[in-house]
């Protein structure tokens, strides 16, 4: 315990402690699929000092995971084994160790916290049996001591009320208080070494700093060696004191986190490196327009925009509560410009973006190109939806996946009664041409692709109607760095070549000031700062706009920040009673059309 | 005073089995298999029969009078008598009750046996409360005075219908009578648990001293016959009451020791098939000889594994004014051809054949299925709930032919004028009725009122004879094809005593309560 | 390069040797009744003299009755071949009545939400509460029983399970993205139903319609059993059994025959059923 | 919780008003006529008559179904045609033997069926798994009735094990149990086994595996509350599949339940009782779905009665 206590932090130096706590030579993991065995890792050898932080880093498949679960001895099974290599914790090799012993060591020597805290809870048993099981599990504690350790863990990770928490249930808890659950459970027995698959990636930037502040906290506390799994560069940059790079189940690089930054030796690393956003090197357009209110040149104007979900309750079913998911906001966009929407879960971007595109229930107006939606019949209403597409988060669950592609993308066509058969396949090809697919794909399944072509034959779908408007709601986070940049790249040089607007919805601040020529952030259901990009990310104005900037780390380690900024509470639910509506923001003009609400 | 088996051990307790629970105990309203002669144990009416046979004796009576002209009867009753609650049993009981079952509140579903009672019409349309023909002359003696003579009205005193009820229990449980039955009987009630079993136990005041002498019978209901067989075979039962199974009666009957526990007897049954004679084809005699011709007898009672008599005319052989002569249609499929090629159907036709939907009903069915086949009658099948086949058979145009077993005629009472009135008689050839032929011969309804208007006893067997002749025409005119006189197999345990007649008595159906006993007792 | 879906469906239900045991019977079962005249010498609803004892007892299996005979002597073998039959109409027909009134319902409810979605499966919870065979019992007292009407009770029967799980498949896959980027497109109700909901329930549907099948020959098998099944002579199997069912112990034959055929029937389609499940999952998609 | 529980009674008395419609307009439509059954064969077209006044019976079917609404609410279900009792009576003296038996059942099929299933999912893909699961085949397969005269026959006649029926001690309950478990025990195992399956898949799972605890802890307490969830909702939807197998099970047994009391009735037209069993029954299905979801956030804390 002592051991990592006197190290100083920040700081690159490498581990003084002799000899590794964990080594692995020579590692490889196979995995059975349809057609035989497949490595996906191969000859991994790496090695974890004490008290040091290792990331390893790369490309979404590129056996990450396989790696940290081979470690635990969790490896899916029947499908992947470890096909060679050892593993050593110390001196023993967790290869070939039997499952009963394993088991001994698992939780209590190796801990490991996985991507998703939303489902690696148990949502049936309560916070505290969960911490006091494994407690219980590797020490011969009694069950009340086992609970203060319990209490103990959970106060170490910052959560408050800790008693109390322990007879809540996960679903119970916001992501990042779950997350930071699973944190106090796999440090409560102060395990020598912590695996950490992906620990931020579900959350918020905000809770994300929250959380990773936390890690580095307990590590300087306890020692611990951490294995740090992540394919945001900008946490590497802000953890990492060694960086290991994989690709295709293969270590690619490894070093220091400063040389891989400042440095780094393998094409790959440098491919990845270039194409993580960075915010303050947005490079897309110099100057941000001058952005008027409505004028009939606009394609889509939003005004007052009211999205309400009703909850219904008591006897006769009445509606008791209401989701206040937008609360009167109004925006514009004109032709050829990116409207960037940004804010925290659950702060009412999709919503806003879904009654654009028709698909809830609004009240305000919505007016596209020129005419009002609400006063409209529905052949009216069919033929101005031509004007607004949409791409969704997940190109996956947004592609019927029993039609191949091709007819997917000649669907819109096929609707609106466009082209004849012949003409629309040639479009079709022609559209695939133009997003970067061959036409020869138009006859494979949506399965058949990645996640980066399947989002490119989206925006071949979107654009099959030739619209005004494109809404891209998050239409990049699920994909890799490398594939997000090429995206977002053909995204702008398809604005270039039709001149389509774009209301652009996602909540990585980095994305955004690469790609918009105006920002809107929201904050429960309002919009609370809104002006050009250069104008929100200057000089923002409002603090939750600062806050969200902070929250981003830096992908560089020599701008490492020692503390995050903390967030002061949760994020204060949507959901009120009846007849309690929230209060209304006014928006002010403070110059140039940057528009902030006050008070704040 | 009629005997008691001198051989009769006093005491004991046995255990029978019924697969259907028993409805009620209500005399007014029982009217089934089970709880005719339960019913019997626990009333008494005015006569009743000698145990086993179908002789008429007084009982609660102690003698009748009959006027000459036949319209008057005089009950004198036994002194003495106490229904359970303790109360003595008088005449005013007696008009009480029968006041009661012609009471259409009463929803009693034998009101009509006492039609001939002078009065009846005005209580049936609920215009009186009371039977006019029914005085009280003193405590002991009743006096009935008829509308017109009735031969049967001796046999309807001994039915369930006109057993005595005492006013205030009926008046204190209500619609519950039925639940909580007090009669004079030998027997009285001791616990009914709904649905599992029902308890008699002796009733030390009986009237007729030394009966019963079990002083227990306990019936378990809900019991599978099959089960209840398997139970007796292992000792753990007496009385298996709805009969050996079928599948059973084989594997029973080959084996000696049990053989020897069975008693067979007859039964006042005819199975028999109905043609609807205002249907076409059946309208024309012919064809319904044809029926009466073609249908394999032998074969079907083979179906059955023997277990009845090939039955020629309506009567079954054990009721009196049966005649042994008659020979009846012969089972001969060419002449049955003729005939219904001679009525115009040389290829036969095709029909409707309804039957009840329990074994062996439906096998029954087909075995007749195919004998008019055979002679190109195509019937098909509706094997039927049966409340369903009533409501066809009630239907002018819903049965063609109707399988009568199940639903088959029992008679009430052994008089040969029971299996006339509402079954061939024009009175039941009605909507709803249960004439399923709906063959109406008013001739012959005269010759049935002429027959039952001879009321002295002295000329009964003129007037049987008058009765054969009745059967004799109908079965000219062959409404029905009767096909069996079930033959009744009754088996019990080792240790239950008493006559064999006492196990197959043709009143108290199946058994005679009041005079079996168990051997085994000290 | 992935199998593309439903392709080789029937290639991979081979290649599981449960699913292939149930095709097996299946196919038993399909040949015996379309070559029953073929298959055996007697007729099903000939009564033979020879065909009982003299005490009119049954007969065991010999060479002659290769399954013995029934209580009224005739050939159990030719019944219980032309029986299949009946089972299997009822079986495909009142399954597939069910499927169909099932699908509407479902469908129709979960995608369409409003007062005719919630109507309509407020009445799908009523006649959840109904007892089924109570129902049916009532039904088949009210229409005279013949094999299509004991096909249409059994239906009016069947419908409710199958409409309740194609409600909540709907109802989901109304939520799922894909349905919403239809609508962004301008996709109309009819189109959306068909050609992208419908293809995605109908792994579901094939699955229920098998496993319906067993369900409904027992159904039949148990009306019948209670005696307002198919009308006698016509052979089922669930009537061969009721008919006999009382000379379980003096003759076992008559109940174990049929009793092993509805069993082997079930039992296959439940096996082919369960099979296609697995394949048509997406979710098993490209597993092992 | 309240407001809930109000809303589902409201909408259980909604059900079984549905229920208790469609059920007398069913029996209204029936050919059977009931007067007939209660006059027997010797009644005169006046007692006929009579009788079908005195029950009300030639009124017309909106006046008769609202007579038997108005005496339902105040919780009397007439009296029987046929036997003159209450059919409250008969009922409630025949329903503790059903609920017994279906007490019997449901025991018998979540000890066997959830048992296979869970042996099935933790042995997956082995010999063991292959075999259990045959069995829930047969078992889902295997009509009711021959199931239980084939027990009824084995253990009972052949080896004497338990009684041939009758009602009475626990020894009578075990063989109708099984006989109307084996059928839920089939569809349970798998049930429980694929839920299990999908259960032992999930992230939380391996986080149990990853805290090192035994192999016991981690399929009892972590994956069994949450396979069991679905088994729960299917109990209640049970409840109507046994309703419809009394029938047949009591008969073969000559258990003294309302599944008898039932059938009689039906044979008779007596449409009291029908109605009566009917209402209770559907009553048991709607009480027991209800209790199912009652249950489920006992289980499952996400579950919000709403
Ligand atoms: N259960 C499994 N069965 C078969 N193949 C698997 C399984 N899990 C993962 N794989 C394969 O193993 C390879 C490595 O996967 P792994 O999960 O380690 O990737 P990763 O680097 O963690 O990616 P991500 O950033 O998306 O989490 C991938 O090609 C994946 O398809
Ligand atoms: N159909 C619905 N019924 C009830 N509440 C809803 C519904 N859809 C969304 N909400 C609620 O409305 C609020 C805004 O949701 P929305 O999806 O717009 O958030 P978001 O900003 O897009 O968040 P995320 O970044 O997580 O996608 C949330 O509180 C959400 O729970
Ligand atoms: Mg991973
Ligand atoms: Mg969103």
């Amino acid at each position: 315990m002592n051991a990592g206590a006197s190290k100083n932090r920040p700081g690159a130096t490498a581990p003084a402690m002799a000899g590794p706590v964990l080594d692995i030579a020579n590692l490889s993991v196979s995995v059975r699929g349809e057609d035989g065995e497949r490595e996906v890792v191969s000859n991994l050898s790496l090695t974890l000092a004490r008290g040091e932080t290792l990331c390893i880093a790369g490309e979404s498949g590129s056996g990450k995971s396989m790696t940290a679960l081979a470690i635990m001895q969790l490896l899916p099974q029947p499908a992947a084994r470890i096909s060679s290599g050892k593993i050593h914790l110390g001196d023993t090799d967790l290869a070939d160790l039997d499952e009963r012993r394993m088991r001994r060591i698992r939780g209590d020597r190796i801990a490991m916290i996985f991507q998703e805290p939303m489902t690696s809870l148990n949502p049936v048993l309560s916070i505290g049996r969960q911490l006091t099981e494994s407690i219980e599990a590797h020490t011969s504690l009694s069950p009340a001591e086992a609970r203060q350790r319990a209490i103990e863990a959970l106060k170490a990770v910052r959560i408050s009320e800790a008693e109390s928490r322990l007879r809540q249930f996960p679903h119970e808890l916001s992501g990042g208080m779950r997350q930071r659950v699973m944190i106090a459970m796999a440090l409560a027995l102060k395990p020598d070494v912590l695996i950490a698959d992906e620990p931020t990636t579900a959350l918020d930037v905000t809770v994300q700093g929250e959380v990773l502040e936390l890690l580095r906290d307990l590590q300087r506390q306890h020692g611990t060696s951490v294995i740090l799994i992540t394919h945001d560069m900008g946490v590497v940059a802000e953890m990492a004191d060694r960086v290991i790079i994989m690709r295709h189940g293969r270590m690619v690089e490894e070093g220091t986190a400063a040389d891989i930054f400042a440095r780094p030796r393998a094409d790959y690393t440098r491919e990845l490196l270039a194409a993580v956003p960075r915010i303050g090197s947005g490079v897309g357009r110099q100057k941000s327009r001058d952005v008027e209110t409505a004028t009939p040149a606009n394609v889509a104007m939003v005004k007052d925009l009211h999205v309400r979900f009703d909850l219904r309750g008591g006897v006769f079913g009445r509606v008791t509560r209401r989701v206040h998911a937008v609360e009167g906001v109004s925006f514009s966009i004109a032709p050829n410009e990116t409207l960037a929407l940004v804010g925290e879960s659950g702060c009412g971007k999709s919503t806003t973006a879904k009654a654009l595109a028709g698909l809830v229930p609004y009240s305000g107006d919505i007016v596209v190109g020129g005419r009002n939606l609400s006063g409209l019949g529905r052949d009216e209403r069919k033929a101005v939806r031509r004007d607004v597409q949409m791409i969704f988060q997940d190109p996956f669950a947004s592609l019927d996946p029993r039609m191949r592609v091709g007819d997917l993308v000649a669907e819109p066509l096929v609707i609106h009664g466009i082209a004849s058969r012949q003409e629309r396949s040639q479009r079709v090809a022609a559209l695939f041409e133009r997003v970067g697919l061959s036409a020869d794909q138009m006859e494979l399944y949506p399965h058949e692709f990645s996640g980066g072509q399947r989002q490119r034959v989206c925006i071949a779908r979107a654009l099959a109607l030739r619209p005004k408007l494109i809404i891209a709601d998050e239409s990049v986070s699920a994909l890799d760095v490398s594939v997000q940049a090429r995206v977002l790249d053909l995204l702008k040089e398809l604005q270039r070549e039709f001149g389509v607007a774009y209301l652009f919805i996602s909540h990585d601040m980095a994305v955004v000031e690469n790609i918009s020529d105006r920002v809107a952030v929201m904050y429960l259901g309002q919009i609370v700062e809104m002006g050009t990009r250069d104008q929100v990310f200057s000089n923002p104005c409002h603090p939750y706009t600062r806050r969200l900037i902070e929250a981003v780390p830096v992908p560089d380690p020599a701008r490492r920040r020692s503390r995050f900024a903390r967030l002061d509470q949760e994020i204060p639910s949507a959901t009120r009673r009846i007849g309690e509506a929230p209060l209304k923001l006014a928006l002010q003009d403070i110059g140039n059309g940057h528009l902030v609400a006050a008070g704040g | 005073e009629d005997t008691v088996d001198p051989n009769a051990k006093q005491g004991g307790e046995i255990i029978a089995t019924y697969k259907d629970d028993v409805t009620t105990l209500d005399p007014a309203i029982g009217y089934d298999w089970q709880n005719w002669s339960m019913i019997k144990s626990l009333f008494d009416g005015l006569m009743d029969y000698e145990p086993g046979t179908t002789k008429l004796k007084p009982d609660l009576a102690e003698s009748y009078e009959i006027s000459p002209d036949g319209k008057t009867f005089t009950f004198r009753l036994r002194h003495g008598v106490k229904f359970h609650n303790g109360r003595e049993m008088t005449a005013d009981d007696v008009k009480y009750s029968l006041d009661r079952v012609t009471n259409p509140k009463t929803q009693s579903p034998g009101a009509g046996f006492f039609g001939s009672i002078k009065g009846y019409d005005d209580v049936a349309a609920g215009k009186a409360d009371s039977l006019a023909g029914v005085t009280v002359v003193d405590p002991y003696t009743v006096k009935f005075e008829l509308s017109r003579p009735d031969a049967t009205f001796l046999h309807v005193m001994a039915i369930n219908f006109s057993h005595v009820v005492p006013k205030e229990e009926v008046e204190k449980y209500g619609a519950d009578f039925g639940k909580h039955p007090v009669g004079t009987g030998a027997f009285k009630l001791a616990e009914w648990t709904l649905g599992q079993r029902i308890v008699f136990e002796r009733n030390p005041d009986y009237w007729h001293k030394g009966l019963p002498h079990l002083d227990k019978i306990t019936f378990e209901v809900g019991q599978e016959p099959i089960v209840a067989l398997l139970r007796l075979q292992k000792g753990e039962i007496d009385l298996p009451l709805d009969g050996i199974p079928p599948a059973k009666f084989q594997e029973v009957m080959s084996d000696p020791e049990q053989k020897a526990r069975v008693v067979e007897g007859g039964q006042l049954h005819t199975g028999y098939i109905t043609m609807n004679t205002t249907m076409a084809p059946f309208d024309n005699v012919k064809v319904r000889q044809a029926v009466n011709m073609a249908i394999n007898k032998a074969r079907i009672i083979q179906i059955i594994n023997g277990r009845a008599v090939p039955a020629n005319q309506p009567l079954p052989p054990s009721m009196p004014a049966y005649d042994k002569q008659y020979k009846g249609y012969p089972y001969d499929v060419a002449k049955a051809k003729a005939l219904l090629a001679e009525a115009g159907h040389p290829d036969g036709f095709d029909t409707q054949l309804f039957a009840m939907n329990t074994d062996p009903n439906p096998r029954i069915a087909q075995a007749i299925q195919q004998d008019l086949a055979a002679i190109g009658i195509k019937a098909s099948i509706q094997a039927l709930a049966q409340a369903n086949v009533i409501a066809a058979g009630g239907d002018k145009a819903g049965a063609p032919m109707i399988w009568s077993g199940g639903m088959g005629w029992i008679a009430d009472f052994p008089d040969p004028s029971n299996f006339y009135g509402p079954i061939l008689g024009c009175a039941g050839a009605v909507p709803g009725g249960w004439n399923w032929s709906w063959y109406c011969n008013k001739d012959l309804d005269a010759k049935a009122a002429e027959a039952d208007s001879i009321v002295d006893p002295a000329k009964s067997d003129e007037r049987y004879k008058m009765w054969s002749d009745i059967y004799a025409k109908i079965m000219a005119d062959a409404p029905w094809a009767p096909v069996f006189n079930e033959q009744r197999f009754t088996m019990k345990s080792a240790r239950m005593g008493g006559a064999d007649n006492l196990y197959v008595d043709p009143v108290h159906v199946p058994i005679n309560y009041d005079n079996v006993y168990v051997k085994d007792v000290q | 390069m992935p199998a593309k879906p439903r392709a080789g469906v029937w290639r991979r239900l081979v290649k599981r040797r449960l699913a292939l045991l149930g095709l097996v019977i299946v196919a038993i079962v399909v040949a015996g009744a379309v070559l029953a005249p073929w298959l055996t010498g007697y007729d099903p609803n000939e009564q033979m003299f020879d065909g009982l004892t003299i005490e009119g007892s049954p007969l065991p299996p010999d060479a002659k009755f290769w399954l013995g005979t029934d209580l009224l002597g005739r050939d159990l073998l030719t019944r219980i071949l032309y029986g299949a039959r009946t089972s299997l109409i009822i079986g495909i027909v009142a399954n597939g009545v069910a499927l169909f009134i099932g699908t509407l319902v479902g469908v129709t409810a979960g995608y369409f939400r409003g007062w005719i979605g919630s109507a309509l499966m407020r009445f799908t919870d009523l006649m959840m509460a109904f007892p089924a065979l109570l129902l049916a019992i009532c039904l088949a007292a009210v229409f005279q029983p013949s094999l299509w009407i004991v096909a249409m009770v059994i239906a009016l029967v069947n419908w409710v399970q199958t409409a309740r799980v194609i409600y909540t498949e709907t109802s989901s896959l109304a939520e799922r993205e894909f349905i919403d980027a239809e609508r962004t497109i301008g996709a109309g109700a009819p189109r959306i139903l068909f050609r992208h909901i419908l293809p995605h329930l109908l792994p579901t549907i094939i699955v229920w319609g098998t496993l319906g099948i067993s369900t409904t020959v027992l159904l039949e098998a148990t009306l019948s059993f209670l005696g307002i099944g198919v009308q006698p002579p016509t052979a089922s199997w669930g009537n061969i059994i009721f008919e006999n069912q009382t000379y379980f112990q003096a003759a076992p034959w008559l109940v174990f025959f049929p009793g092993a055929a509805i069993l082997a029937l079930a039992l296959a389609f439940n096996l082919i059923g369960d099979a296609l499940r697995d394949i048509l999952d997406p979710t098993q998609r490209g597993r092992a | 919780m309240i407001a809930y529980l109000g809303r589902r009674l409201i909408q259980s008395a909604l059900i079984l008003l549905g229920v208790s419609l469609i059920t007398f307009a069913l029996l209204y439509l029936l050919p059977a006529d009931p007067v007939r059954q209660i006059a027997g064969r010797s009644a005169t077209p006046q007692t006929v008559e009579n009788i079908r006044q005195q029950l009300g019976l030639d009124q017309p079917f909106i006046v008769q179904y609202w007579h038997y609404l108005t005496k339902l609410v105040s919780g009397d279900l007439g009296r029987s045609y046929i036997q003159r009792s209450e059919v409250t009576e008969l009922i409630v003296s025949r329903l503790p033997a059903s609920l017994l038996l279906m007490v019997g059942a449901i025991l018998c099929e979540l000890l066997i069926g959830l048992s296979m299933g869970l042996i099935a999912a933790v042995k997956r893909g082995t010999a063991t798994d292959q075999s259990l699961m045959v069995a829930s085949f047969v078992g889902v397969s295997a009509p009711q009735f021959v199931v239980g005269l084939l027990l009824l026959y084995v253990f009972a006649v052949r080896l004497s094990w338990f009684p041939i029926g009758g009602y009475g001690t626990w020894r009578h309950l075990v063989l109708p149990s099984l006989t109307m478990g084996i059928l839920g025990a089939g569809w349970y195992a798998r049930m429980m086994r694929s839920s299990m399956i999908d259960v032992l898949r999930q992230d939380y799972v391996r986080t149990a595996r990853a805290k090192g605890l035994a192999r016991g802890a981690i399929i009892f307490r972590h994956a069994l509350p949450n396979a069991i969830l679905p088994v729960i909702a299917m109990i209640g939807i049970d409840i109507g599949i046994f309703m419809g197998g009394i029938v047949v099970v009591e008969s073969v047994f000559g258990w003294p339940g309302i599944g008898q009391l039932a059938w009689q009735a039906i044979q008779r037209v007596d449409i009291p009782i029908i109605m009566g069993v009917t209402l209770v029954s559907a009553f048991a299905i709607v009480l027991g779905n209800l209790l199912a979801d009652i249950i489920a956030p006992f289980i499952d804390p996400r579950i919000k009665l709403r």
